[in-house]
């Protein structure tokens, strides 16, 4: 295995490229029409135009991807989340390909994908599984009668699928013709697959999964858990490892039901097993994600591991690189998602140009972003921009410096989650590690609106400041064009001099 | 020069006074000194006597939004001639209960689940807008009835485009 | 303690203010007319403007810092590096205004700034000191009969100082007096004192240096070594932790010297001991420094420690938050300062606006920069504009990853180190760790040409394409006075016109 | 269209070829497709055929600094217009050899070495110039006599200015 073909942009492209060359492997970007001058394509060592933006046309099309892997003489491809990388026909036309996929057999990757039939093979390897169908809902109807025998709350779940797309929580009998319609078709117009099946609600569980890792020779490790319990609408919003509050004695028991689950399976490389926790410590296996996730940062704050780095090194044959018995949790690690989106317009993306731009930096603070001053941000993609991942020694350091780099990200010229997160993490309950699921859409509305509330005058000034600047430079740009000219600060006046003549 | 500016609904005014090649304004009785330098496009450090605060702005005087630190404020800005101006209009309050519903963001209708004479409550789903793959409900923030509909399954809505008319 | 007043600019302002809320504690800052836009000033909760641009009357001018203090209620003052940071004036002036110093006493401050007094104190405590004068020399002449007795190489060096200035190696009787001019010179006009001394020359050393924390309750840690051996004429430009080569007794050893020293002068807060380190691991204490250093980064990466909290906590009366049981190393981290300098013009400094800034990002890599794109560099301050720390698992894994952040580390409009780091960080000595001081001056022209001149094709094809796109766009832009119309790439046009309507 | 470029030195002849809107350059016998985009403010992504190089340009088409990832290269680029103009007025290799030591950057000539009419071998100490506190010594880059010097102990220069001049 000597060069790699990414099969993503953004920054898990990015994030992927830096692994490769840790490992000295070459890479090849792949780019949309849109994304010529992205970060991905720069940073590769080579890039294949894949003509048009579309994802369909683009990152998702599976001919156009092995094509521009075989012309650069890629020998591998590492998918990343999202697009192909949950693709069972992909990992075959790779194998057809004579190209290495970097990710598990396709074998475990369609029995997860399966919800229902994951739900069956977990339930038969002993891992415990929320109670509910083993098999989909014909109709409407019959989820009715299904739903009405667990009793509510129930969950209405597509088979395919996941990130939160074509999920459905009912909380009365005559509700469910509704939800599951709307499931179903969402189900179907994102994955191609409009089958429902049913679970019963997990009351105020928390998401609780647990990352795992297992190489061709018998390997297998699990790097403890990462908790996802702040979620909107089932989207992840803020990850963290540890958990805030799992007993240990869960968290080992956890561990070991995520290798049973992932061995049960036939699974090797890096995968994670999602759980609902409930307040007694009962876990329920949920699903499991078969690709690297997004949130794999925070585990590898706390490890000091590259997990993409082990990826590559399962992919080409070779054992993991430590055993269960080296792995030890140092410190505490929090990632928040940074999304194009305007919270208090529903967070709907925002599309439009990068103006200004200042990341956050310092001590624990790591950054996979892949933005930069005068990017457009289009609606082709997905809106998530990037990750601020923050270590701290515990977990009061790591949220103090997650909420100071928060504060020193700044981005003009798009709307982004930023400030929202801010608030939401200024929180009492979220401090106290007092939350599950169902927390943060139950106090939307709050946290999306000003906090303390404490710099409305400030507001009221700025106002006024901007507004008088506004007229300002309108009548200056009036008077040069009547013959008039610019004034410089007489600092940058003083300081071109100094540069000139030397003088400091 | 005073300032009439909106923030999050509540009328406020402001005056700038400049003295000496600074601003000042009033705080609690208090003259203290104000001082916003733009560092680019859109970001600026305001000083207000000695206390900092970054802030981001973007938008038209008339709908401004400003992240001050964690704040997220929308407002509104005009000068004194500016308001009187449009006092002398009678303007200023024409968007108020309008019961117009428009789309906050550009995407497609997914179905429509309410008929116009539909008597409504706050909170009844009105249609499903796609975008980004994600199904969003659009909700009536009122009690009424359906006066008009905009659109219908399928439509393609750009952001402002009205949806349904509430009476 | 409640109000910190930071007494400095740029990155290390800026790595203060951080520590100060992770310990809740609220900020000043202090700006000059020439820094009001300074990312420093943004981030405080207050920021006092102190009048002028020069240091002098600015970051350097006590009176005024000591009034900004007293007049926002602050109660400490944290110096940072360089400025009043060294200035045992400046400790007594904070003692006499009722502000805490967060930094150590002024005694160990003024004895450690005075080099001979500093040797002669050491070499009392049984701490190896290099052979030499212990008083500075009379004159060129009886520097000339000093030199002579020693026997070459011997090093000039200024009493007060540091930072690479007022320092001079002589090989030969005949060049000591022009040499010792000079470095007085030099040494007059940086510190106000002219006063050298004479060293023996440690033949091919490692500079090595121990981070010590003491506090007021008699808690004492070291926290192992930085090696800081790639040096230009003195100047570090790459630091590591720990050293690539220091033997494991050594580190005891010198660990155990610098707290001895540390003791022997009555240190209390974060000091540097730094000690030139022969082939056989012979070490001999070189100066101490008494202030937080720049390259403090890496050992806080390697220790999972936030050096200036505990800064914090000393200066409050607070003990140490660790013992040195507590303190074990953890992988290995590089610093790489970045600062705005032409390497092809003898390192001169390199002062315009930043045009364009992409920052480095990904596993492992920690920013400690205060720049911009927009912000103005002036030739007022110091050319550094930042630091780029970067952990692995191991030294490759560190190694490489910092190659990496360099590759990715775009700025245009001002020359800045980075290409340069980059080749001195791919030169087979510096990967297997075989140099010492001399190393970088010894072999500087070769890693200030281009490498590989790999590129030398690809850098033609560029200037003929940058030259055929600048007569473009001279050419639209006579079109366009003449009424014609830019355009607008295809797909910018399709994503807005998607924007506008939903279609993705 | 032909280009003239001077890479440290090394004068090389580049024809960009233009077909079907985009342009090709032939590398060792085969033509490969060169696109250059700009990201920003002389920030580009450079594609030769599949390679991708980051690239940070600088300066004038006579003075082209380029950074491709880690290597840096002092450029110039004239098209064949401006290379056959040049060449009429007999121009191009008139630097070379002129014998003047200009200063690199700004500064303060703190101490002048030599005097006129001083013979010096390449790396002899010319003089002392201070920027940021710094002393830097001047040196001689060949062998000859010092001709004429142009500053003395105390003068401030600008980048470019002349300083001494070797016979």
């Amino acid at each position: 295995m000597k060069k790699v073909l990414v099969a993503n942009r953004g920054e898990i492209a990015v994030r992927i490229i830096r692994a490769c060359r840790a490992e000295g492997l070459a890479t090849v970007a792949v780019y949309s029409d849109a994304d010529r001058r992205e970060q991905h394509v720069r940073m590769a060592d080579e890039a294949v135009a894949l003509g048009g933006s579309s994802p369909t046309e683009t990152y998702l099309a599976v001919a156009k991807l092995i094509a521009a892997a075989k012309s650069t003489g890629a020998d591998a491809v590492h998918p990343g989340y999202g697009f192909v990388s949950q693709s069972a026909g992909f990992v075959d036309a790779c194998a057809a390909a004579g190209l290495v996929f970097v990710g598990p057999p396709s074998e475990p990757m369609r029995l997860m994908g399966g919800k229902v039939e994951a739900r069956r093979a977990m339930h038969a390897a002993g891992v415990p599984v929320v109670p509910g169908t083993l098999d989909p809902c014909r109709d409407a109807a019959h989820a009715r009668e299904v739903c009405d025998g667990i009793g509510y709350p129930v969950m209405l779940k597509a088979v395919a699928g996941g990130g939160g797309k074509g999920i459905r929580k009912v909380t009365r009998s005559e509700e469910v013709a509704g939800a599951f319609d709307r499931a179903a078709s969402e189900a179907l117009s994102s994955f191609g697959n409009g089958e429902v099946y049913v679970e019963k609600c997990v009351l105020a569980p928390r998401h609780i999964e647990i990352q795992v890792l297992l190489d061709t020779h018998g390997g297998a490790v699990h790097l403890g858990e990462r908790e996802c319990s702040l979620q909107r609408r089932h989207q992840k919003i803020v990850e963290e490892a540890p958990s805030s509050w799992l007993p240990g004695a869960t968290r080992a028991a956890m561990g070991e039901a995520a290798l049973r689950a992932a061995r049960a399976a036939g699974y090797v490389n890096a995968g994670t097993v999602e759980f609902l926790v409930d307040q007694e410590g009962n876990f329920y296996f949920l699903e499991m994600n078969t690709r690297l996730q997004v949130e794999h940062t925070v585990t590898e704050m706390v490890h000091g591991v590259d997990i993409v780095r082990e990826q590559l090194r399962i992919a080409a044959g070779r054992p993991l690189s430590f055993s269960q018995a080296d792995v030890r949790a140092n410190g505490h690690a929090i990632e928040v998602r940074i999304c194009a989106e305007d919270p208090e317009q529903g967070f709907f993306p925002s599309a439009g140009r990068i103006e200004h731009l200042e990341l956050p930096g310092g001590p624990g603070v790591r950054l996979d972003v892949a933005v930069y001053e005068g990017q457009e941000i289009t609606l082709f993609y997905d809106s998530m921009i990037g990750k601020l991942v923050v270590w701290g020694r515990d977990r009061d350091e790591a949220l103090t410096r997650t909420c100071e780099a928060l504060r020193e990200f700044v981005v003009s010229g798009i709307r982004t989650t930023i400030p929202f997160t801010l608030r939401l993490l200024e929180q009492d309950a979220v401090r106290e590690g007092r939350y599950d699921t169902g927390y943060l859409d139950a106090n939307l509305a709050r946290i999306v609106g000003h906090g303390t509330g404490r710099h409305r005058f400030a507001a009221s000034v700025t106002a006024a400041l901007v507004h008088r600047e506004r007229a300002r430079n309108a009548a200056r740009a009036a008077a040069a064009v009547r013959g008039g000219q610019g004034g410089v600060p007489a600092w940058v006046a003083l300081g071109r001099r100094s540069a000139m003549r030397g003088l400091e | 020069m005073k300032y009439r500016v909106t923030v999050d609904g509540e009328e406020l005014s402001v005056e700038l006074v400049e003295r000496g090649g600074r601003t000042f304004v009033v705080r609690d009785g208090v003259e203290v000194a104000a001082e916003l330098v733009l560092v680019r496009n859109g970001a600026y450090s305001l000083l207000l006597g000695v206390e900092s605060l970054p802030v981001v702005a973007s938008g038209t005087n008339d709908d401004l939004t400003l992240t001050l630190g964690s704040e997220t404020w929308r407002t509104s800005v005009a000068d004194e001639r500016e308001s009187l101006a449009a006092a002398a209009m009678g303007g200023g309050s024409a968007k108020r209960g309008s019961g117009l519903v428009r789309a906050v963001m550009p995407g497609i209708v997914r179905e429509v689940m309410v008929r116009t004479g539909d008597a409504i409550v706050r909170g009844t789903p009105l249609l499903i807008l796609e975008a980004m793959k994600m199904q969003n409900e659009v909700r009536a923030d009122a009690d009424g009835t359906v006066a008009e509909i905009h659109v219908k399954a399928g439509t393609a809505v750009a952001k402002g485009d009205p949806l349904v008319t509430l009476g």
